[in-house]
């Protein structure tokens, strides 16, 4: 009885407001220090790849970006379930908060996907199954931000984009199979976790920045979504009470 | 135990500089500016709500 | 039969009521009055179930009004007229009743269509009618109906002297045959009833 | 329950009937699509073979997407919309019934027309039955997953375009399957097993979409 | 005369940032378009690249037709085209502002990331700028043209399917100048012949096409 | 100033009027009256050049009515509001103004506003305004309007009680001032003219 109504208390802007402020500085600080941490080990210290040469160090961004973006929309999707069930406030708050971080992990993905192919495959772009649907889940998260940019109540809003979250997180899957049966060029061999051509430094660094990553799109999450609740919320007397002693640009 | 000979090594990564660095660069470029851009519009939202609020106490007021 | 309690509506930033509440038996007529954006639509959709209020409740016959058996005996008419433009008249009333799960002859469509004055028209695209004529269409669908509570926003709008005198005489019919009704209307109007329940919002 | 779905779909072919450009009008479109590929690509017809499963699906998808837009907008914007959903039966029945009024409307007729198109594209007997095949099992699937976003963007302006950015995405799949079970057998692999997996599909989203689209009309309607 | 195009293009880019969809749903369109081809066609680069010209051609044409139901539909559900028709200047003129302004939201930002769509089908630089360089001279006679059928079909139920039944034959020229512009630099036979054929068509549609459009208006107002 | 003489009109098969004129000086107000689908709108869209009637002839000051001069004098209200959903009433005012080629100041508009009663609402895109406060929207065009004739088809629809009073008002003062009015509805009000004349159409 009493976790239920302490889930219910976090789950209240009104607590989890004061409480995403105070540990934002956190993730921020952990993340700086797994990426510098990472960037050490895989700039600095890890040795060249044998097959790829210096190249391969996109690794350290390609894969913890395309891992976040992935992620991120099953988080996402997470959420969208827990509001659409429970008529919580708080989920479609962080469903929003969340997309645009997604969008850009994806953004971020191809980009230094693209960076890496024109060397190792000769061409920026090719249609194969990884690449394919890392586009199309960009186009997930685009589709999502425009719906519910589209929808000005945002009670509705919430709920038109989480049951766009739950429709698409079931084509998620359906894709990756789906493109099982194509030629695909982009090898998971090729630096493999497996083998053991991949350095332990290697794999440390890229851990580390996964890290990085992951706590650098919390704080990022946390960020907005304080926005977002002084604004859905300006009605409430805790925001009023907020918003009379904040001074805009340099609160703490 | 750093990898590198020399900065220039560093930065020519092998040959694959541009590529590595495009990448590189991309990612800082948007990890600063996302910030940037969540604050900016923290900010104006506060703002805004202060300007509705103040509005708002005036006119129950009146 | 109907009942609503601390009913509280909000639209965008504004709180348009709270703390409403009304019960209204069989053979009464609530009239909902109230100017310009008083929140007189926002209360009717509530009532037919498609904008869940912010608190409160609404009860019929004692249960709460999110089941198929409220909706069967609830019938509704809108701002909007629910017809479509490229059917007839008669084709029009026929397939709202069979989307509706209801009863209807081809004769007891035309009958209602020539009471609502729309003999001779009944074979006319409905895009062709005037304003007036297209809401005829929509509350000949009143003419037949059985079912108890009757929700009307705004009925009169575009009929002409006649056409509202006809009206108030089916509306005053169903509320003696024991049935209930909640309207909104802007004019003045005369319907012959048990009792008029008068709810002012503001 | 089956009384309620064929009232709507009468009703709906009914309306299709009266406004005569409906079926025509997708048809068309997907023909001139089809058409205008070769005048951007130029003539040789090896190039052209191997396009063709490709090209056809595509502006397959693409008929049936524009028409998507008035799925729900009209019964909305009448007002019709809002009787169905206080109507004594749930929503989702209704949907069905208008999904299957909207592949009769516009999924089958490309089906009809396609090996005629193929022949253009040069193709074989063969590639010919599979396209058809593919195009006729592969469109409910179209028009079911097209309902949830007509539904979503319901109400929203710009809702036309929006609809495609929502439901591109989830046509992904079927076109993969659709396209590769023509190439499959224009290959000599045999195309059953992905026209399994697309009548897999369309099953699952002719009975799981309606659903979904019917609770996204709600939210619409608040 | 110019005050009555700017008012025009004024209040219409400004609907269009209200409704934000709009821009970005054009774009997106084209982007998802260009994107499926490769899906129901295969990886191959070598085809790719072929296509690539065509593909990107027929992409902007959907893209631009998509929108146009929406040019006058708008104004003429809620009155606005009704006041416009008897305002004291030229209806042409009114029709003028509304076209630039659609070339402003669904052709201008096609024309700017058609290069990076470029990319993805590995083509070359100078093919890259060709491209970019043909649908930016193309896309205003789309609109143009788009207009016209947009009036033509206004109020018809159907409309938007409609539309693109009598829009496309007559995008069909520009379908081919833009293309073959980008196939005789690729080629390396110089595209400027067509280039300035493609700019003639332009500056001949949008000089005409608003006074067609606007008494096809009056028309459907009757 | 404004006369027409012997019109028809023919709406598909039939024929709603014929021979009709009238004639209609300053300060003067014309009241359309008829029922429902008599072809009062039809009649208006005539006067306003956007329906060719089929005999007859319509002059303004002695001149057919199809040039810019006539279309500069003239102000038209129909059945529908003219209002953009997305824009606020604040810029639909605007907006309207500079594509009828006017003068509208910012302050002039946002009085003409808290005259309709939308003060506090000027910056609430208009789809969320109730049926009532866009046609208040739509009326708030005529608190600045110095065009010498008004067509208004059916402005009193959807207005409570005190808005039909104030339009009622500002019709007067529009007449006073020596202004045409042509307008039908079907609701009783109070105008003061100079002379009413009454045209029924049947
Ligand atoms: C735009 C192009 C690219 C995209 C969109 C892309 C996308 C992805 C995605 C989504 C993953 C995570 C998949 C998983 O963990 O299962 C991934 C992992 C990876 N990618 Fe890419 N990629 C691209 C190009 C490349 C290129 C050119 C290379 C190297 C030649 C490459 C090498 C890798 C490696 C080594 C992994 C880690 C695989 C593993 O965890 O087993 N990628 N990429
Ligand atoms: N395009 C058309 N084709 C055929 N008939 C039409 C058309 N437009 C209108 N009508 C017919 O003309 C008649 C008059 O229509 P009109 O809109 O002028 O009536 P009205 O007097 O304004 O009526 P109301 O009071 O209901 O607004 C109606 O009977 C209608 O059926
Ligand atoms: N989706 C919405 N978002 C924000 N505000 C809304 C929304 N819908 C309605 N409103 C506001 O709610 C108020 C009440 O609207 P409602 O339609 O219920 O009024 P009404 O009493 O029916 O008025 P009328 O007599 O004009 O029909 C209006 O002031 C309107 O601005
Ligand atoms: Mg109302
Ligand atoms: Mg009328």
């Amino acid at each position: 009885m009493t976790d239920r109504l302490n889930l219910y208390r976090f789950a209240s802007p009104a607590t989890f407001y004061p409480l995403a402020g105070a540990m934002i500085p956190y993730f921020v600080a952990v993340s700086v220090v797994f990426g510098i941490a990472g960037l050490w080990l895989g700039m600095l210290v890890a040795p060249t790849d044998f097959q790829q040469g210096e190249g391969y160090r996109i690794i350290f961004i390609h894969v913890p970006a395309s891992w976040m973006s992935m992620f991120i929309y099953l988080i996402m999707a997470f959420w969208a379930a827990i509001g659409l069930a429970f008529n919580t406030r708080l989920s479609g708050m962080m469903a929003q908060a969340l997309a645009p971080t997604g969008a850009l992990m994806a953004f971020l993905s191809l980009w230094t996907g693209a960076l890496w192919g024109k060397p190792m495959w000769g061409t920026w772009w090719v249609w194969d199954a990884r690449l394919t649907s890392e586009l199309i889940l960009l186009f997930l998260y685009i589709g999502y931000m425009a719906l519910t940019a589209a929808i000005d109540d945002a009670r509705r809003a919430d709920k038109a984009g989480g049951l766009l979250l739950l429709v698409g997180v079931v084509n998620i899957p359906i894709i990756y199979f789906s493109v099982q049966w194509w030629n695909t060029l982009h090898q998971g061999s090729s630096v493999n976790l497996a083998k053991s051509s991949m350095a332990t430094t290697m794999l440390w660094g890229m851990l580390l920045m996964a890290m990085c990553f992951w706590m650098y799109s919390i704080a990022m999450a946390l960020m907005r979504v304080r926005t977002i609740m002084l604004e859905r919320e300006r009605h409430t007397d805790w925001v009023k009470a907020e918003l009379a002693h904040i001074v805009a640009g340099d609160e703490k | 135990m750093i990898h590198w000979a020399s900065f220039s090594d560093f930065i020519a990564m092998g040959g694959y500089g541009f590529y590595v660095w495009g990448s590189f660069g991309m990612t800082a470029l948007i990890m600063a500016i996302e910030p940037i851009v969540a604050r900016r519009n923290r900010i104006a939202t506060i703002t805004r709500l202060q300007r509705q609020l103040r509005a708002e106490t005036r006119n129950t007021a009146e | 039969m109907l009942e609503a309690d601390n009913l509280e509506c909000v639209r965008g930033d504004r709180r348009l009521f709270a703390g409403l509440g009304f019960k209204l038996d069989a053979g009464e007529l609530l009239y909902l009055q109230g100017k310009n954006g008083s929140g007189k639509t926002s209360l009717l959709r509530m009532l037919i179930g498609l904008l869940p209020p912010e608190a409160g409740s609404i009860r019929w016959k004692g249960e709460a009004i999110n089941s198929d058996e409220y909706r069967a005996e609830l019938c509704y008419l809108g701002h909007l007229n629910a017809i479509k433009e490229e059917l007839t008249p008669l084709e029009n009333l026929l397939a709202a009743a069979r989307l509706a799960d209801e009863e209807l002859s081809d004769d007891d469509a035309l009958d209602a269509l020539e009471q609502v004055g729309l003999a001779g028209r009944e074979d006319l695209a409905c895009k062709y009618l005037s304003q007036g004529q297209k809401r005829r269409v929509a509350l000949a669908r009143l003419v037949k109906e059985k079912r108890p509570l009757w929700i009307l926003d705004e009925p009169f709008v575009a009929l002409d002297m006649a056409a509202v005198d006809w009206l108030s005489g089916i509306i005053s019919g169903h509320l003696q045959r024991g049935g209930l009704a909640v309207m909104t209307t802007h004019q003045k109007v005369n319907i012959a009833a048990g009792s008029v329940r008068e709810l002012r919002l503001s | 329950m089956l009384k309620i779905i064929t009232a709507v779909i009468s009703r709906d072919l009914k309306l299709a009937m009266r406004r005569q450009a409906d079926i025509v009008s997708a048809l068309f479109f997907f023909i001139i699509v089809v058409s205008l590929f070769p005048l951007g690509i130029g003539p040789e017809p090896d190039l052209l073979r191997k396009l063709a499963p490709g090209v056809l699906w595509v502006a397959a998808l693409l008929a049936t997407m524009l028409s998507l837009p008035r799925l729900f907008a009209d019964d909305h914007r009448d007002g019709t919309l809002e009787q169905l959903a206080i109507a004594p039966h749930p929503l989702g029945l209704v949907v069905t019934g208008k999904v299957i009024a909207h592949w009769l409307v516009s999924g089958l007729p490309l089906a009809l027309i396609a090996p005629v198109l193929g022949v253009q594209f040069d193709l074989s007997a063969e590639a010919l039955v599979a396209i058809t095949l593919s195009i006729l099992i592969g469109t409910p699937a179209l028009s079911g997953i097209g309902a949830i976003g007509a539904a979503l963007t319901l109400g929203l302006r710009g809702g036309g375009v929006l609809i495609s950015l929502l439901v591109l995405p989830l046509y992904i799949p079927v076109l993969i399957f659709g396209a590769g079970a023509v190439d499959a057998t224009v290959t000599g692999l045999g195309g059953e097993g992905h026209l399994s997996l697309l009548a897999a599909l369309t099953f699952a989203s002719i009975g799981f979409a309606p659903w979904a689209a019917a609770a996204a009309l709600k939210i619409a309607l608040e």
